[in-house]
């Protein structure tokens, strides 16, 4: 394992500290806490936005933390959920006498850390509201099992939930609109190459070279399945008809998309994959409204791509194109 | 009827530091197989920091140090697996009488309310393929024991030992909750890696037991 | 090799196409080139800026098209410089009859494709002038070889010399400002694994598990030497101390830094070179007034990261902080 | 004193980019060392354009030929070499008289305007490291050979051979120009590629005068 850090164990306590010296205008560190929350609150009254979960994956979450879309962010060691006294300290940033809306991906442990956290919250009079992302659809959903897991789609819940909190929603129709945003995404992704958790030191899988991991997710966890590598114009399809399909997107619609990387992927390999996208979008006779393409939601080092699709209406396309202004996301309206 | 000392309860905490802390890449390898690589380092982070507190607590009740390992563990591991030990442990001290020696029947007790908290938190049941096919079918035996004539240290290592095969049984099942149950049946043919980490605190629980 | 495309000679055609999909309100190709130019252009009587290019640098150059930096950047094939007719195109592009300022990283092939257009530039009448970027102390200048080669520092002069044309300055002052930031600034980096080249196939050079390549060039040619693997403070440190003496920096002046990831590195470890950085500056009693952390300059999925210094003055700090909105780099003023 | 047809000249092109092709990874390689592992790559891309559009062009003079090939080079091959061959190829047609046979002496004359513009364009001398140590000394040889009586295929096959040889003679060198002049003393121990693919310039010129 060769990476840029010190020492495992302080890894994300100086990177936290080196995102604030990297976006002094956007975020300040709460004291004592692995919580980065915004350098200029939110006005009072307001709905406070809180993300969180493993480190790794930057620019989520702190990358969100800004005018527009999340007001703090957890972070928890590389790949685990936080504890729930550091996401109770992330309420408490978040919270401008409105409540406080947690965003949370659908596993097991950031769902309980979450809960113990809005316990804690609830104790002290502060009121929240939960939307549980669950993009993932390589994962099968069933009432018997845990559900999907919530990946890159997190950040589109962020943006439209955010913007509408800007607006001066309550926490109920906040919740609502990211329950919808959540109704509405389907993400899927696959890995050309392992990462390596910092903690173990070796990657977490390895694949061949002509190998690829389909619906993996972003922490390394083993997708559906090991298949052949494919084109871009293969991969991009055999991910697109998913999504389309789980949407069950028909003619005339609107959808904005993501293509993020998942860490180690260049640029160029992107920008093919949103080329053969628009040709698929325009083939389902759909209309691409907005592609957000580059570093998203990442899984550390690791080489690969997931594509996520989010059916639009009016107000939330609205919503995505309004401003914001956080480490990783700009809008700039004119 | 026996009984537990502080010090025996703090041995066996230190005995589970030890064992995870050996077992830390075992544990990882696990989870990478069917989870994301972190349990082992995960517990290992939290039993570190349960062991340092409780030896700069000073001595009292065996509440109080199930109380200290609780908020510890809460706040030191993360993930699923700090979850459900902090909030079990929290109720475990919750259960215990507040002495520095409790009897058995105590313990059990609040072992009792350690696995129902877990119950609560995960919505796990048996066959899940979680740390809760080592501590259910635990309860039922550790329960039983409570009214044996067996003496204490060896049938504490008879249920380490089946804890063990409780563990290397979740390998066969499919994972219907956790990280894991994300395989579908891809999970089976891997041993789930919380189960592990249970049942070396029942191979710290008879260690600790044949020393007192 | 494991990438995400579909044809190693369509690469580069592909992903200028995808760029558009992807940031159609800030790009457009022109037509039958690899140039993409502002969607919306500059108004006439200002300075055109031209940056390009081998591709593989993402988000360098197409991702700093756009208001406040460049007017059209001409992209060649993966790190091969692009062909005269393409820079010419570009040149055409960017020119809104005050004449065109190109930005050129201090390679052979580029000087040379460069200046081969400009000839052609002339014959048109368009008048164009050069700043050649050649931040890379990794490299020994002389007299009597090709001097230093340019890397990272680049996308500073886009920024400065991009922020000065569009206050309406003429090509004259916007070559002085851009040679200005080219006398300030010194960057340097290390590689932990090399990139492929795709064309080529195979990784360009291979480290051991415990080896870097110290002051690595961007397309992947060896640097100064092959070190030991370090950690993140002495990497930090061996970087910033070689900048600074560069520089020949004092206490009490004011720097802007680049905290610059190869391509695969991620997030976290690069917050961690910007802790260590900062404590670095404040050791030197430098003051360090802005941070650029991400992908800025990359070399394909190259991990490792390159750190560049920028002295600052009132204009040129002015500049860096002015208004800007490409798909890279987005300033807000308030 | 002999001269040159055209198909002898494309004849030359044609399996110029045969030996490229052939030697693309070769080429590569030689750059992965003390470049950016493209030379091949830019060459044979170019080359093969060439190629096709000398393939695609109607038969007319060597000089159009040669323009068409400067032409082609310069905007497909990029990099240090495209504008360096495609500069080159320009000031050679410009040289050249516009007919579809030249005499020996034009040819040569036409070679000497082609180094003159790389040397022009790329400021290189004589032991930089580059493909200058190819195609200075095998001007002056050639230009030599002007007056002497030896076959002309035969001395093309020697100077083929020096080619070889001048281009081996690269490895010793410490790069002065180009990319490789970024490594310093490091650059001293590889063969500069673009010496290498001058040198095949010069074996395609002995074959395609050898079956004229
Ligand atoms: N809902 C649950 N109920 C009981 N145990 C669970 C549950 N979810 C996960 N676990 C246990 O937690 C273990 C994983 O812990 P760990 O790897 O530390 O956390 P994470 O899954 O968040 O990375 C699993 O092996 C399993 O035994
Ligand atoms: N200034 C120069 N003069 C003459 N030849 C040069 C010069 N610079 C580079 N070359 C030649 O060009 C070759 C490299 O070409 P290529 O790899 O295609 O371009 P790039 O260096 O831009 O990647 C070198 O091997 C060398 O022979
Ligand atoms: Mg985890
Ligand atoms: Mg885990
Ligand atoms: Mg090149
Ligand atoms: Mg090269």
């Amino acid at each position: 394992m060769k990476k840029i850090i010190d020492a495992v164990d302080t890894i994300v306590d100086q990177a936290l500290d080196g995102m604030v010296i990297a976006y002094p205008e956007y975020l300040q560190r709460v004291e004592g806490t692995s919580v980065l929350a915004r350098r200029v609150p939110k006005g009072t009254g307001k709905v406070g936005l809180v993300s969180g979960g493993g480190s790794g994956h930057e620019p989520a979450h702190a990358g969100y933390v800004g005018y527009g879309m999340l007001d703090a962010a957890v972070a928890g060691e590389v790949f685990t959920s936080p504890t729930p006294d550091q996401v109770y300290a992330g309420i408490k940033a978040a919270d401008h006498g409105a409540g406080v809306l947690l965003v949370v991906k659908n596993y097991t442990g950031d769902v309980m850390n979450f809960d113990i956290a809005r316990e804690l919250a609830d104790a002290d009079g502060i009121a929240t509201e939960v939307v549980l992302v669950n993009d993932d659809i390589a994962v099968q959903d069933s009432l018997y099992t845990t559900g999907r897991r919530g990946i890159a789609g997190t950040v589109f819940v962020h943006k439209i939930a955010g913007a509408t909190a800007e607006e001066g929603a309550s926490l109920a129709t906040v919740k609502a609109v990211g329950d919808e945003v959540v109704a509405n995404i389907a993400s899927m992704g696959f890995a050309l190459t392992s990462c390596t958790v910092p903690a173990n030191g070796k990657p977490t899988f390895e694949l061949g070279e002509n190998e690829i991991e389909m619906g993996v997710g972003i922490h390394g966890e083993p997708g559906i399945e090991r298949m052949p590598m494919m084109s871009a114009a293969d991969l991009t399809a055999f991910l697109y008809h998913r999504l389309v399909e789980e949407l069950a997107l028909v003619p005339n619609e609107r959808v904005a998309a993501m293509v993020n990387s998942m860490g180690a992927t260049p640029g160029i390999e992107l920008a093919i994959m949103a080329g053969h996208l628009a040709a698929l979008v325009k083939g389902s006779q759909l209309s691409l409204e907005k592609v957000l393409m580059g570093e998203f939601m990442t899984s550390l080092e690791m080489a690969g791509a997931s594509l996520t699709l989010l059916r639009l209406d009016d107000t939330r396309a609205r919503r995505l194109g309004a401003a914001c202004d956080t480490p990783a996301l700009r809008v700039v309206t004119h | 009827m026996p009984s537990m000392k502080q010090v025996t309860f703090r041995d066996l905490w230190q005995r589970f530091a030890e064992l995870v802390h050996e077992n830390k890449s075992v544990l990882n390898d696990l989870d990478a197989a069917i989870g994301d690589a972190d349990h082992g380092s995960n517990m290992d982070r939290g039993l570190e920091k349960a062991v340092e507190a409780l030896n700069a607590s000073p001595e009292g009740s065996l509440r109080a140090d199930a109380k200290l390992i609780g908020m510890t563990l809460m706040s030191t591991v993360g993930g699923a697996s700090g979850a459900l030990w902090g909030s079990g442990m929290l109720k475990f001290a919750a259960a215990l009488p507040d002495a520095p020696e409790v009897t058995w029947a105590d313990f059990v007790n609040a072992l009792g309310a350690f696995v129902e908290a877990l119950s609560k938190r995960g919505q796990a049941v048996a066959g899940d393929k979680t740390m809760m096919d080592v501590f259910l079918p635990a309860m039922v035996e550790i329960q039983a024991q409570l009214s044996d004539e067996e003496s204490l240290p060896a049938s504490m290592v008879r249920l380490a030992d089946q804890a063990k095969a409780w563990s290397d049984g979740t390998r066969d099942l499919v994972a219907k909750r956790g990280r894991a149950a994300y395989l579908g049946e891809r999970s089976a043919g891997h041993i789930d890696p919380g189960s592990l980490s249970s049942a070396f605190w029942f191979e710290a629980l008879a260690g600790a037991v044949g020393q007192q």
